[in-house]
């Protein structure tokens, strides 16, 4: 007996449209932005300034992270209130390096950072090590926020730590890590942090060229996380996380095993923030502890919450409506810009349940239930 | 542009408002009486007030959005010294102009600031000079007490060399460090207690912020008396003790380059204008307006950089720049107060001013007239023979 | 007691309610009976005024109820047992109980008899709720609901999950309270059995409408069996 | 309190004339500090009632210089200093400065003086004072005292003053007395004496006796240093419990994930603020007793706003409780920025009222602040109430019945709408009266919550999310734990080893000290 | 453990059993002792002696109350045993100890000869082979009927894998089959979570049914659904007995009735009585404490 049960085919990675509006994304970071930014004269109504660029720039770090927390929150249901942690992870990765690129200009024309030879340090601290080369430097990137949520998840995960508990431990990590690099001993610069980069590959940081190429490499990278997390989540593996999010025990008892696959999920999503964390760094040309105060975190969680979680697209938007919105605010009504921004997340919250995406998704099928009644 | 666009980049949000908020509205009263007065250059001021939100990126993003959007011919800005050194790589690219108005750790000099701040040599040693007078008690120990980031580390460090020179040993000298936002002193207050049991004692505080309050309410109820063990601190002023009963403190001391209650003419107008227009923007706070240091070093800045545009005819930073070198002005401190010919800092007289009941402060001891800042503290090794003067770009 | 006209419930755009006529009068078993998912739960929350219904009437003693919030329904004597237990897990069992008296005045004792009926109750009176087993917090939440001595008593699957002695007693407490005539009972029920030995009326439902309904004495007669079977 | 008193004895001698001439009371009050000193040296020589009620007006801040004349200031009076005879105050009256030293010196040259008070309390605290500056040139003076003290107390601690006095002398019998009469003495500053001496002895037998009266002094320090931590311990304990009462409510039992805590506690010190505005203007004379005005003022500010929070945003939340994060941290903005708005962005002032400033001496080197001390009492009884509250009271109990299961605890016939608001508002209450509390110990200002909220999640957490027992635990835990290192690893690492700890001690316990166990837990 | 494998052992382990026809479900084993020297093959049940699960002298108590007693009890092999008993008697609890979600305080548990489970966790019990239906049925709210059925498949189940899975047909013709069995099929799109009661039920067997478990333990799965459905249950079971073992917990008679074979009687965590369903319910200790008069 064979019975006829239409079964729903499995979701591509893109619809035709999703492909289409991913080639046009590609297209402005790729081409456009550059060609307006250093290309059409400053004076023109089309240039785009390099504050402009600066900015987006800074925004699409903040995407990857709202990217990244999607995967941990929206899809497998862990909150983390830490990931601001990871983030910083991979900016002072990238700022150990930089900081070695400054070579002998630095004010104490050492071969030290400043912030050494002002210590009185003689010579590098071990974990300084590989800051020189640019290769260890993007493994580091990758490895060291990588291997700090892979052992802090390892042993949350197995103990069984769940909701509010882990959201609040991740907050105590991310919070003791901040006090940690806040001290001069242990050798990051303490509360000043590294400034004042001078080169990227023995390449100025800040000429509009290098500018524009960190930009779209961080329009790429995020296009690409974009992607593959889209992947991810369209895979078996993206619905065993949402049902570990839905019945962890049922989980279990059909046989996964959902410490392997919140570790997984939850170290790739560190590894996200702390790439994007590395292209901040020489864009904002600082990385200090403060990026790891919890209330940095929390925000990562409310561009998610923002945009709509588990959609992907959402905290994408999210983190480009909530600092963007921080951005011009903060300058048109500087004394009142909270009262906005506070509003805005009240609003989101009551009137837009599931984000902005929500809100689109809801207007889209009330107009094709509209269009539909017409035909 | 019939008009000069002026950048206010002080954070009137998180952490840094409580401080930061009252020097925003000093530049501001500044450029409403130079508007008042015909403006520069026949042109008005015109002021392009941004929130940075105590977070430093935001700083180096703003500072960006001023000169490249606004075309802003000068900033005044910044408390802490992370702001500015996330600011500083920026105004130097834009070659911008930024005028820094606080107490600082020194270490630094660009082409491209205006220092009109104490450094370490404006404040620190003068105070621990008199604390180890007669006068100031003549104290053998110490305890360097400090919120844990660079501008205390490093006065320390510049303090702790200090002191060793002049004979106290490490025993003698405890360095202590709280975080930011620490709210608890009481084993703090009770470690100096038993430090001081070993011979007379000073504290020499550089807690910033938030934490001032704790540690002096914990101070008071302790009963830890200034005459037996005598605290100066270095970013304590009228502001700071607004938020304290100040009863239990009276003697505890502070080392400034400004007190409200330094008595002369100059002062009496600069007070008098805060208050009344405090009272006529209706400013939070005006029942009892406060001046203090950071707020004459801001009303300094913004003056000196006017003389200075007219003297160059022009707000070309560059030109700006030549025409600061031995600007003077008549500060409400008193002197007349003078940019240095080179390197940017201004000279400065330093107070010693003992708490009153009042919240105001008592000027127990002053310098004899202005010192010239030193930015690269002969204390600290490596600084010997460091130039004078920004190097040129 | 309860008059039920023409009530309309959907969840988002799915209909799930058409049209509902029901009955509830004092002293009489009301049995509804349908297939899974037909609404028969849907029904009883409508009832309760969890969920508010779209249009139709619900009067109550003679009066209008479809616009009051679920505590005035039961304050106004509306006695619940869900589905699914839905007892408070953190509660103890005593202070289950004590819910189940929420609007009478604080001093009101827990009612002897529910021990009585239901021992086990008794028990484990400082155990938490969510500890029971599951035929342990059915008979807890029939006790809870019968605490304040309601009016109308609608029960949703009752019997579910219970140990078959306790069916029986269960059924005997509910013919019994009928029997007092000062109670009208609803009984949602799949244990065609039991039901069938309860019912003084008895109405079937099929895709969210009322398909039959009777007398509980002919309903083997009415071929209602074959009707919840197909 | 004693000062009150001595005022009021000095008042009355105040009208008689100064016997000290025109010349000392100028060189007392102008000069250098040096030439002030030796003047004040020399007054004492001849020092009478009139000598003591100048110098006190000059420790009291109350002296002025106009020109040549010096005058003191009585109430609504002003008085030559020399003369006695009422004058106006010119323009171009000035404070007398005193600094430190000259302060020091009047207050020993005052406490002198007070030695032979009628009043046993202006006695002992003259007594006390002198202890910290006891040297030989003050011997004869105690010598003379102690002749004539009847009050035991005081005249033991005379005889430790003397004995300081002593440590000095160059005769080595009564340096050997002192050292032995000191080493009963509990006092930190009778170490710094014993090794001030300790240095410059010479005499080996003396040596010896110093070094054993410096270790029984300094085994009887350690003592109160351990009590010292225990009690601090406690003391931060009390705080972190009054901050996460509320949210143990408003989070633990309610479910909401409530980031503007810190806000509602920011709301009562502010409220707090207030009201001591109120009795500054309205009651000056109750001036004391604002904070016993403030605390339910506090509690209902807070709880009002908390009530208001509940109706207009809250309540929509139910069942989201990660939404509520996002909601709350909008408000938690708001609120700031409306603190800053009304009040500014500076700190306010507040202050302890005088019963609650000082402390009690409990050991030489131990004194229990009494705006601790009171916390302390307050959280307790806060604490009391609401254990009472939930566990013993019908709203209690359909505070917990509703956040278990709404729908099922209206279908009981309970108006859950009206008990989600009344909990919530109980919980804003809450954090409204340790807002209250912190305004005695910290500072208030917009960012006043900000400070505690992480540290208020971290209690309630660690203490198992809707256990109130464990919640007293983990705050007094944390408090204790906090104190202990910080005692040997400084305020620093102390927080990180906290934090570290917190994460550590999770693992083990997945759902905080008092895990609910069981499936009631996963229902 | 690889799905090649899992595959490979289970056809291993029926040609075994159709080789050795002797070894059928109702060898009396002589307790678990009697396969003790045989070495423990990974991924495979040994079921040599006779017996697919074991239990002896289980005991396990909450804050003082001991809700299992010294419990004992083995099943065959493709047996289908019911287990009744009162509210309470610890029957749930039961089940939460053999997969490994409640810990016993004593006692031992072995799956086959050579498994012991209370050295296992939650999934890997699942793993190797027993599945569970819980008494308040759980299902993934948020996901579709198809999507809890794809995730409960039998597949390799380890985290790379299920990166790059991919539904073959024989497994969605597998899918629609049980789609199909549990009266599911026009809802396969539906969100779980919007599902009634009983078709809850529904779909937490065929999920049981897409991880074809070597052994079932279902708890009270016929609660909340009509006479009717009851019986398709029933018809379900007694298909599935002989290729797997079932534990089925039930308070209805008439589908025991339908379904049992033995029937074991739980009060108070032990066994009360055990035998055909005519002899239990004739037990006047059973009657007393469970049937009822
Ligand atoms: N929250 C919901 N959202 C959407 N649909 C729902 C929701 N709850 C129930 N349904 C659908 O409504 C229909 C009626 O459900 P209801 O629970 O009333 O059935 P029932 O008759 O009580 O079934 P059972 O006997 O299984 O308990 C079902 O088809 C169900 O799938
Ligand atoms: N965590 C716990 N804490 C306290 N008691 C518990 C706990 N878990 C189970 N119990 C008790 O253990 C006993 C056995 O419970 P169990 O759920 O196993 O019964 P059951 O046989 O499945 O009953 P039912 O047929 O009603 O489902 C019950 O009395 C129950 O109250
Ligand atoms: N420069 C300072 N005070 O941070
Ligand atoms: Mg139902
Ligand atoms: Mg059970």
């Amino acid at each position: 007996m064979k019975p006829v049960v239409s079964l729903p085919s499995p979701a591509p990675l893109l619809s035709r449209t999703g492909w289409a509006a991913f080639l046009v994304a590609l297209i402005v970071v790729c081409a456009v932005a550059p060609v307006l930014n250093l290309l059409v004269p400053a004076g023109s109504l089309f240039h785009l300034s390099d504050y402009g660029v600066g900015l987006v720039g800074r925004i699409m770090c903040y995407a990857i992270c709202a990217l990244a927390m999607d995967l941990i929150w929206g899809f497998t249901g862990i909150l983390s209130l830490g990931h601001g942690l990871f983030f910083a992870l991979g900016g002072y990765a990238m700022g150990m390096y930089l900081m070695r690129q400054i070579g002998l200009d630095g004010n104490y024309k050492s071969e030290l950072p400043d912030f050494m030879v002002f210590l009185d340090w003689k010579e590098l601290p071990w974990h300084w090590t590989f800051s020189d080369s640019f290769v260890a430097t993007l493994f580091l990137i990758i490895a060291v926020p990588g291997i700090v949520a892979f052992v802090f998840g390892y042993f949350a995960f197995r103990s069984r730590i769940k909701g509010v508990y882990f959201s609040i431990i991740t907050q105590a990590m991310t919070f003791a890590a901040m006090l940690l690099f806040f001290r001069n001993e242990t050798g990051f610069g303490g509360n000043n942090g590294f400034t004042d980069f001078k080169r990227i590959l023995d390449i100025p940081v800040a000429t509009p060229s290098m500018r524009m190429t960190l930009f779209v490499l961080t329009g790429i990278t995020l296009l690409g996380f974009f992607l593959m997390a889209r992947w991810l989540i369209n895979s078996k593996f993206g619905r065993v996380l949402q049902a570990v999010r839905d019945a962890e025990t049922r989980v279990m008892f059909s046989g996964y095993n959902p410490l392997g696959y919140k570790l997984t999920i939850w170290t790739i999503s560190a590894m996200m923030c702390g790439v994007a964390g590395a292209l901040y760094v020489p864009q904002v040309g600082i990385i200090n502890p403060s990026e790891m105060s919890p209330a940095n975190s929390i925000e990562i969680a409310i561009w998610a919450a923002v945009g709509g979680r588990a959609t992907l697209i959402g905290p994408i938007l999210g983190a480009f409506i909530v600092s963007g919105a921080k951005s011009w605010l903060t300058v048109a009504y500087p004394e009142f810009w909270l009262y906005f921004l506070g509003a805005l997340f009240i609003g989101v919250t009551l009137f837009l349940p599931d984000g902005v995406v929500g809100l689109v998704k809801r207007l889209a099928t009330t107009a094709a239930a509209k269009s539909g009644d017409k035909a | 542009a019939d008009t000069i666009k002026v950048g206010v980049l002080h954070s009137l949000s998180g952490t840094m408002a409580i401080s930061e908020t009252v020097l925003k509205d000093t530049v501001l009263m500044a450029i409403d009486e130079i508007n008042a007065k015909g403006g520069v250059l026949g042109k008005k001021l015109e002021p392009v007030v941004v929130d940075p939100a105590s977070n430093w990126p935001l700083f180096a993003e703003k500072t960006k959005q001023l000169l490249g959007q606004d075309k802003v011919a000068v900033i005044f800005g910044c408390w802490t010294s992370v702001s500015r050194k996330s600011v500083l790589p920026v105004v130097e690219e834009m070659n911008g102009l930024l005028f820094y108005p606080v107490q600082y750790e020194g270490e630094e000099l660009s082409k491209n600031v205006f220092y009109t701040g104490a450094a370490p040599n404006q404040q620190a040693i003068p105070a621990v000079d008199y604390l180890m007078s007669k006068d100031g008690g003549a104290a053998k120990r110490w305890v360097l007490l400090g919120t844990d980031y660079v501008y205390p580390r490093t006065t320390n460090k510049i303090l702790r060399a200090y002191l060793k020179s002049k004979g106290v040993a490490d025993k003698d000298i405890d360095e202590k460090y709280t975080p930011f936002g620490h709210s608890d002193y009481q084993t703090i207050v009770a470690d100096i207690k038993k430090f001081s049991a070993g011979g007379k004692t000073a504290v020499v505080s550089t807690i910033n912020g938030d934490s001032n309050v704790p540690f002096y309410k914990e101070l008071g109820n302790a009963g830890l008396k200034a005459k037996d063990v005598p605290v100066v601190a270095f970013s304590v002023g009228e502001e700071e003790l607004r938020g304290v009963d100040t009863k239990p403190l009276v003697g505890h001391l502070a080392a400034w380059n400004y007190f409200m209650s330094i008595k002369n003419p100059t002062n009496t107008e600069f007070i008098k204008k805060w208050s009344d227009y405090a009272k006529a923007k209706n400013l939070p706070g005006s029942d009892k307006p406060l001046t203090n240091d950071p707020m004459e070093a801001t009303y300094i800045g913004i003056n000196m950089w006017k003389q200075a545009v007219e003297k160059a005819k022009s707000t070309d930073t560059d030109k700006v720049i030549a025409a600061m070198a031995g600007q003077t002005f008549k500060a409400p401190s008193g002197i007349v107060s003078k940019m240095d010919e080179k390197n940017h800092h201004l000279h400065k007289s330093v107070f010693i001013g003992e708490v009153k009941a009042d919240g105001q402060f008592n000027v127990v001891w002053k310098t004899p007239g202005p010192v010239k800042a030193k930015p690269w503290s002969p204390f600290i090794e490596g600084n010997a023979g460091k130039p004078d003067e920004p190097a040129k770009k | 007691m309860l008059n039920v006209t023409n009530i309309n419930q959907y969840y988002g755009g799915s209909h799930i309610l058409r049209d509902v006529n029901l009955q509830a009068e004092l002293g009489k078993i009301t049995v509804v009976l349908g297939r899974n998912g037909v609404g028969k739960t849907t029904l009883l929350k409508s009832l309760m005024g969890l969920i508010p219904i779209k249009t139709g009437a619900i009067e109550f003693n003679n009066k209008p109820i479809q616009n009051a919030t679920p505590f005035e329904r039961a304050r106004a004597g509306i006695g619940f047992v869900p589905q699914g237990r839905e007892i408070f897990a953190r509660l103890t069992v005593e202070e289950n109980l004590r819910m189940g008296l929420a609007y009478k005045p604080a001093s009101t004792p827990i009612p002897p008899e529910l021990f009585e009926l239901f021992p086990v109750l008794k028990q484990m009176l400082q155990r938490r709720g969510g500890d029971l087993s599951g035929g342990q917090q059915q008979q807890l939440a029939i006790a809870r609901a019968l605490a304040a001595g309601p009016k109308l008593l609608m029960l949703d699957e009752p019997t579910e999950g219970i140990q078959p002695s306790i069916i029986k007693d269960i059924g005997r407490v509910i013919r019994m309270l009928a029997d007092r005539g000062d109670m009208a009972i609803v009984l949602v029920e799949q244990y065609y059995d039991f039901a069938q030995e309860l019912a003084d009326h008895y109405v079937v439902m099929e895709r969210g409408a009322v398909r039959a309904q009777g007398l509980g004495r002919n309903m083997e007669a009415d071929g209602v069996r074959q009707m919840v079977a197909i | 309190m004693f000062k009150k008193i001595l005022l009021s004895t000095l008042l009355l001698i105040a009208g008689s004339a100064y016997s000290i001439t025109a010349e000392e009371v100028k060189s007392i009050t102008i000069g250098e500090t040096d030439s002030r000193v030796e003047a004040l040296a020399k007054a004492m020589l001849a020092a009478d009632d009139k000598t003591a009620a100048f110098l006190q007006a000059l420790s009291d801040d109350a002296v002025k210089v106009a020109g040549d004349k010096i005058l003191v200031i009585q109430g609504d009076k002003v008085v030559d200093a020399v003369t006695q005879a009422e004058v106006p105050l010119p323009d171009d009256a000035e404070d007398v400065i005193n600094n430190n030293r000259m302060r020091g010196e009047i207050d020993s040259a005052l406490a002198a003086l007070k030695l032979f008070s009628k009043d046993d309390k202006v006695r002992a605290a003259a007594v006390k004072q002198l202890q910290s500056d006891a040297d030989e040139t003050k011997l004869p003076l105690i010598e003379k005292a102690l002749a004539t003290e009847l009050n035991t107390s005081i005249k033991d601690q005379l005889n430790l003053v003397r004995a300081a006095a002593l440590l000095g002398s160059a005769d080595k019998s009564k340096r050997l007395e002192a050292a032995q009469l000191l080493a009963t003495s509990g006092q930190a500053n009778t170490k710094t004496m014993l090794l001030a001496r300790l240095e410059n002895e010479t005499d080996a037998e003396v040596k010896a006796a110093l070094g054993a009266a410096l270790r029984q002094v300094e085994s009887a320090l350690a003592w109160g240093d351990k009590l010292g931590a225990l009690f601090s311990g406690i003391s931060l304990g009390s705080i972190l419990l009054l901050v996460a009462l509320g949210l143990a409510i408003t989070y633990g039992l309610m479910g909401v994930i409530n980031m503007a805590h810190g806000e509602l506690m920011m709301i009562g010190a502010y409220a707090t603020y207030v009201v001591q505005g109120l009795f500054h203007t309205y009651l000056p004379g109750a001036f004391d007793w604002y904070l016993l005005a403030a605390v339910p003022v506090a509690f209902m500010a807070s709880a009002l706003m908390g009530a208001l929070l509940e109706r207009s945003v809250i309540r929509f939340l139910y069942g989201r409780p990660l939404e509520t994060l996002l909601a709350t941290w909008g408000i938690s903005l708001m609120l700031m920025q409306l603190v800053r708005s009304v009040f500014g962005a500076q700190n306010v002032g507040v202050e302890n009222p005088s019963w609650m400033s000082g402390g009690v001496q409990v050991l030489g080197n131990l004194s229990l602040p009494y705006n601790r001390l009171i916390i302390i009492g307050f959280a307790i009884f806060v604490l009391g109430s609401v254990a009472w509250l939930i566990g013993r009271t019908r709203l209690g109990l359909f505070v917990r019945g509703v956040t278990q299961n709404r729908p099922i605890a209206s279908c009981m016939g309970v108006n859950t709408a009206r008990i989600d608001t009344y909990a919530f508002a109980l919980g804003s209450g809450i954090a409204g009266l340790a807002g209250c509390a912190l305004s005695q110990v910290g500072n208030v200002g917009p960012d006043l919550g900000q400070g505690y909220i992480v540290d208020a999640f971290m209690v309630v957490v660690l203490g198992g999310v809707g256990q109130l027992a464990g919640t007293v635990y983990a705050a007094l835990g944390l408090g204790i734990l906090n104190k202990f290192l910080e005692g040997w690893a400084g305020a620093v690492l102390a927080k990180i080893a906290v934090l570290v700890f917190i994460i550590i001690f999770i693992q083990k316990r997945p759902q905080g000290i008092f895990a609910m166990k069981g499936r009631s837990a996963e229902a | 453990m690889t799905p090649e494998l899992m595959e490979q052992n289970a056809r291993h382990a029926e040609a075994y059993r159709a080789a050795h026809p002797s070894i059928s479900g109702n060898t009396e084993s002589g307790g678990r002792e009697a396969g003790f020297s045989r070495l423990a093959v990974p991924g495979e049940v040994d079921v040599t002696h006779g017996r697919i699960l074991y239990l002896e002298d289980v005991s396990v108590s909450f804050d003082g109350f001991k809700a299992i007693n010294k419990l004992s009890l083995d099943i065959a092999p493709g047996e289908l045993r019911c287990i009744i008993g009162p509210n309470g008697a610890g029957k749930t609890t039961m089940m939460d100890i053999i997969t490994g979600k409640t810990r016993p305080d004593e006692g031992r548990v072995f799956f086959g000869s050579t498994i012991d489970l209370l050295r296992y966790k939650e999934s890997e019990i699942a793993q190797m082979g027993i599945g569970r239906k819980f008494q308040k049925p759980t299902v993934f709210e948020q996901l579709s009927v198809f999507e809890n059925l794809e995730l409960a498949l039998k597949t390799n189940k380890a985290v790379g894998a299920s990166m790059v899975f991919k539904l073959d047909s024989a497994q969605s013709d597998r899918l629609a089959e049980v789609l199909h069995t549990i009266h599911l099929s026009e809802c396969v799109s539906r969100q779980a979570g919007f599902l009634s009661h009983g078709q809850k039920q529904w779909l937490e067997i065929g999920m049981l049914l897409m991880q074809d478990p070597k052994l079932l333990l279902l708890d009270e799965p016929v609660a909340g659904m009509t006479d009717e459905e009851t019986e398709r249950t029933a018809e379900l079971f007694l298909s599935l007995k002989g290729k797997h073992s079932l534990m089925v917990v039930e308070h209805d008679m008439s589908f025991i009735n339908t379904i049992s074979d033995i029937v074991t009687v739980l009060c108070d965590g032990s066994v009360l009585a055990q035998g055909t369903l005519a002899q239990v319910q004739s037990d006047e200790r059973v009657i007393e404490v469970y049937l009822g008069r």
